[in-house]
């Protein structure tokens, strides 16, 4: 099914706003002005946009430590965002969770997770919650390569089978867990992993929007229905090192050239757009002027916001402050 | 009013809260037992029976058999208290929070704190705890202590059936994640209970005896032990106070101070082991708020630090006992 | 390959050692003489046997919350297994331990375990020992089909695969994770589970004793020439309730009748040597004889030692006592 | 001797010991790092390159990378250790202890008391800790009490780099199982270290300072901040002594109570959350056994009951500072 053209914007528009966030925030971290690390996104948009453009505003999504593009694609606010990970108390989270605890339950983002195989339980709660009360919503579980080897992935891939849940587990493999090879440290392959367990698995390519965004309606779209989960075992590209810290030595230079220029979903989907003509230059130049200006103001007044005042340290521990330290 | 196992009345009080509120549901390993079987359904109830009869009046939907994966389904129930149920999930033994920690103290504990105060998750967690029933090092475990340490759990131990209703209510009806520990020697303990669902408010310590003497704080099945030794004291003129906190967190640190005050002269009694344990807690603090009234060294009375053993001598000598209560009492007098 | 008459008669003695110990047992516990609660092995002796036939003294197994019938095979001494279950000081563990403990790192035996899914790890480390140590050691994880749901399982299925460590998963399917059928519980199919890990697995009739010896062999064999792990999934039958106090209710009477009448497989074994010649029925009823003696003389002796002595409650926590509290 | 930093520190250690024990292995997620990569091998050495070069020295069959299974490598690496290996594995920030407890607490840590004595598991598990990096809730706690806790394990923690060379060694040479922390704002501090292999035995406190005005017990990163305060507390006349324990199981009671009757005033540093916590272990450990020369009120400066917070105001406000102990000292010394 064709997209139009303005799902067709709208998903630039997203994948750009997150790369140019993310270029934005290793500038800043390189800069100094980043307090804590941070893990980059850039070149898995196609992922977090293909995936997140075929939910609804109700349905949830579990993030990883790698997060800032699922947050951006589900709709969670960039200047709250950016204030988060510079520590701000405007920040998404008040500043008491950074870059790697940015979530938003309003716009169903759970949470991004700084422990690796940390959201898929949580997604089948989430998709458990949609079930019980019967919403028809749908829950996501991103996760990496790495992930798949955490015990909680594939507990939680046995049991969305056995409860027959609204999850959809969708695997980004981008090569490498830190500076581990997915080559090494994932025996066999994850889609036959998920058949395994009875489970519909579909491998899909990562530097294709429309390939990704038409697999995840579909298997939402089952998993709406009734028809119980899936995996989505998704090729990508992490551009930069494991965290803004890291120099990636373990990848060639050449590697890494030839990997920004020839594996960028990003310039994909542009000279796809344009050559199919389905877009023209003047739009697209105009969305990333309007996105560079958004992420310029976003740093400024991320930059410009106090700290979280020190009053709040031991706010927010408990919902009934009765029992608070 | 009407007498009731330990068992009964943590049976009637998810009854009640599951009637009362449709967002309450139950999941966990045998939680109906039978699934599957061409036999009995709802065949366990729970390995200790807690859960029977939840099949039959709130159905499969909201009483849930779980596979042997505590961290999906531990995690599974923070996911969904995240996103507006409230469950009450178990894992059967406590000593199994090693094999689901992450999920209990990176995850539920933590969200509310991360997320800057905007989500709640209404979760509890049920466990059985303690030694007693023979079952050795991986089945006997106390473990508050850890539950105890982690900022944004809040930790229930009900020492007779009137508490575990009224707890396990309050419990259920808490924005907050609660551990809510069981022992496993207590389930077939009967006392009064209300048959109307009533809540025992956290940290509000219980006080069941007092006396200008001493002041014995106990918990869970510790304190029918301190009771015991309280009334041998008593035989011998010897008139002491004893104190349930009944949750560690939040802790009832005003009265468990008055008493110490009042008294000068304090034993603690618990059965989870010594270091970093709950008995060290509250000694701390009383070292710390209470120590101009003190008249004597705070003594605890705890298991040594060890395992717990198998053979029933072994593990009789590893438990606190009336006796050794009893005498740590009598040492503070003397001092 | 054929078995030998010396091999048959030694499988036959090991089987029935098992059932006679675990019914005595049973008897023992319900007489209120056994201080813990047990799990009873009987209708699973053909596994352990089995495996155990195909391995050597100085190899090495992971046993489970259902252990007795693994440490027999593996050559743990009645007597002191009887006397640990007892709880005297007799015991393989003088006491301490019980049912779910008993071990004997002498015969190979790492271990009952109390937690499902503990044993994975623990014969992946025991097959790391043997690799680096290069001593030709194999290391055998016996699990449960409720234990493969539990991610240590799937974890070490991976890092066996990874490290192309020579240890065996031996997944026992009696259909049943305490009162829970494995037909609910476990999502579509073993063999497949190992096989997404590109492990080599097979599937494996636990109600014969050649079937399981020879398939152990084979893969066994494979392992120790370093051609890396596999995964057995071995139909057995569970007799008695989960653990000795399970009265069972959730299997009917006449499904309990016809599984002690038809898949016994202490009696298919004793029929099949008996039909094809191999073994006598003097010789076979002359090992029951011997037998039965040996396991009433282990509880009389058991029975008869003496508890724990109280000052051993603090000793065996740390090697260098100086650290002992 | 010569000038090292904590991290040189330990990497010397690790490779001398090595070097004498080839049943010594390294095993982790990046140890070495770039394995897979047409890029630098042995480019990490450990995420905060604790391991660096260990690899070139003694190969991938006892320097092995590991996938993202905690479970399944520390097992191994416990089932290894049983086995006849010394493995040292680690599992790079300390909260995920939350994934792999189970293999630490239920198995590593009971095997010789279940096992009746008869076998041992001399496994080491490295792992960072502490706050300050602003890393927030999920990577930077402490949670050594929880270990302190565990009967069975021995628990480490080094506060410089001499000591974190000695005690390393300790560790890889001791028969038990060790958790041996590492503070990750310790990595590049720099001290004068032996050339040479030596141990630093388990259960013997450090004293850092001996003053007859009150005595401050810190671990690991504290240790320098109660130095700090120490001299703060000196320009005033107060004189202080400053106990490192260093390790706290096995605990050295009998150094830090003398210095508590010796000085009467007790205050206890510590980055642990409070509540079951180092501060009240040890607090409680004095007040039963030295209350008599008690003249004040045992004083803790912990963090607060919350979660680690991620901005730097926030992390700073949470941690103990320097100011806070001389306050502690100052109150104690007044009452
Ligand atoms: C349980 C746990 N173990 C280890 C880590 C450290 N760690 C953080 S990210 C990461 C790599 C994850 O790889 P992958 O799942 O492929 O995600 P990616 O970084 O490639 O997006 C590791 C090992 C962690 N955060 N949690
Ligand atoms: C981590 C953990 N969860 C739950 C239990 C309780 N438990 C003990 S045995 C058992 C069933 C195991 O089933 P299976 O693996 O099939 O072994 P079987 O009992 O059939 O031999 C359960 C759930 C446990 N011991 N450990
Ligand atoms: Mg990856
Ligand atoms: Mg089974």
């Amino acid at each position: 099914m064709q997209m139009t053209r303005t799902e067709l914007a709208g998903a630039y528009r997203q994948m750009r706003t997150i790369r140019s966030f993310e270029n934005r925030v290793f500038a800043e971290a390189q800069a100094g002005r980043v307090p804590g690390s941070t893990h980059l996104y850039a070149g898995q948009e196609a992922v977090a946009v293909g995936v997140c453009m075929a939910l609804n505003d109700n349905d949830f999504i579990a993030s990883t430590h790698r997060g800032h593009g699922h947050s951006i694609a589900k709709g969670c606010d960039v200047r709250s965002m950016m204030a988060e990970i510079l520590g701000r108390e405007t920040g998404t989270c008040k500043g008491k969770g950074g870059s790697m605890h940015i979530a938003d339950l309003d716009v169903g983002m759970l949470g991004a997770n700084g422990i690796v195989g940390g959201g898929p339980p949580l997604a089948c709660g989430a998709a458990l919650s949609a079930k019980v009360k019967r919403t028809g919503a749908v829950s996501v579980a991103f996760s990496g390569d790495g992930a798949v080897n955490q015990g909680t992935t594939a507990e939680s891939l046995n049991l969305a089978m056995v409860w027959q849940l609204p999850v959809i587990f969708v695997v980004e493999d981008n090569g490498w867990g830190e500076a581990t090879s997915s080559e090494f440290a994932v025996a066999g392959d994850i889609v036959k992993r998920a058949e395994g367990y009875g489970m519909l698995a579909r491998r899909v390519d990562g530097l294709s929007l429309p390939d990704v965004y038409e697999t995840a309606r579909e298997v939402i779209a089952r998993a709406r229905e009734g028809g119980g989960p899936a995996l989505l075992h998704i090729g990508t590209e992490r551009f930069y090192g494991h965290f803004n810290g890291d120099v990636d030595t373990y990848r060639s230079e050449e590697t890494k050239k030839e990997q920004r220029e020839s594996r960028d979903c990003l310039i994909r989907f542009r000279t796809m757009v344009l050559e199919a003509g389905l877009l023209d230059a003047e739009t697209l130049d105009a969305i990333d002027a309007e996105i560079d200006a958004e992420i310029e103001a976003a740093v400024r007044d991320g930059l410009a916001a106090g700290p979280p005042d020190i009053s709040t340290l031991t706010t927010d521990v408990y919902v009934n402050s009765r029992a608070e330290a | 009013m009407s007498r009731k196992t330990f068992r009964s009345a943590l049976n009637e009080a998810l009854h009640q809260e599951m009637e009362r509120d449709p967002s309450v549901i139950v999941l966990g390993e045998d939680v109906t037992g039978g699934v599957g079987g061409d036999g009995a359904q709802d065949a366990w109830g729970g390995a200790f029976g807690v859960t029977k009869g939840l099949l039959g009046r709130f159905g499969p939907e909201r009483v849930r058999d779980t596979p042997i994966s505590e961290s999906a389904f531990v995690g599974a129930a923070a996911g969904a208290a995240l996103t507006g149920l409230r469950p009450v999930v178990e894992i059967m033994f406590v000593d199994f929070i090693g094999v689901c920690l992450d999920q209990v103290m990176n995850q539920a504990a933590k969200f509310r704190y991360m997320f800057g105060g905007k989500t709640k998750c209404p979760m509890v967690l049920r466990a059985t705890f303690g030694a007693g029933a023979r079952s050795a090092s991986q089945h006997s475990q106390a473990l508050y202590p850890i539950f105890t340490h982690i900022p944004g759990l809040k930790v229930v131990i009900p020492s007779n059936p009137s508490d575990a209703k009224g707890l396990l209510i309050e419990a259920i009806r808490d924005d907050d994640p609660v551990i809510f520990l069981e022992h496993k020697m207590l389930y077939d303990e009967t006392g009064e209970v209300s048959d109307q669902a009533f809540t025992v408010p956290f940290g509000e310590a219980r006080v069941l005896r007092e006396g200008k003497d001493a002041t014995i704080v106990a918990l869970g099945r510790m304190v029918g032990r301190a009771m015991e030794a309280a009334s041998t004291l008593a035989g011998e003129g010897i008139r002491v106070s004893v104190v349930d906190p009944r949750t560690t967190m939040p802790f009832d640190s005003e009265t468990v101070l008055e008493f110490a005050e009042e008294t000068g002269r304090v034993v603690i009694v618990d059965e989870a082991n010594p270091r970093c344990g709950m008995a060290a807690d509250i000694a701390a603090l009383i070292a710390e708020e209470a120590f101009d009234a003190l008249k004597a060294p705070i003594l605890k009375v705890t298991p040594p630090h060890t395992p717990v053993p198998y053979a029933p001598e072994l593990e009789e000598a590893y438990l606190p006992s009336a006796g050794k209560i009893a005498d740590a009492v009598r040492r503070s007098i003397k001092h």
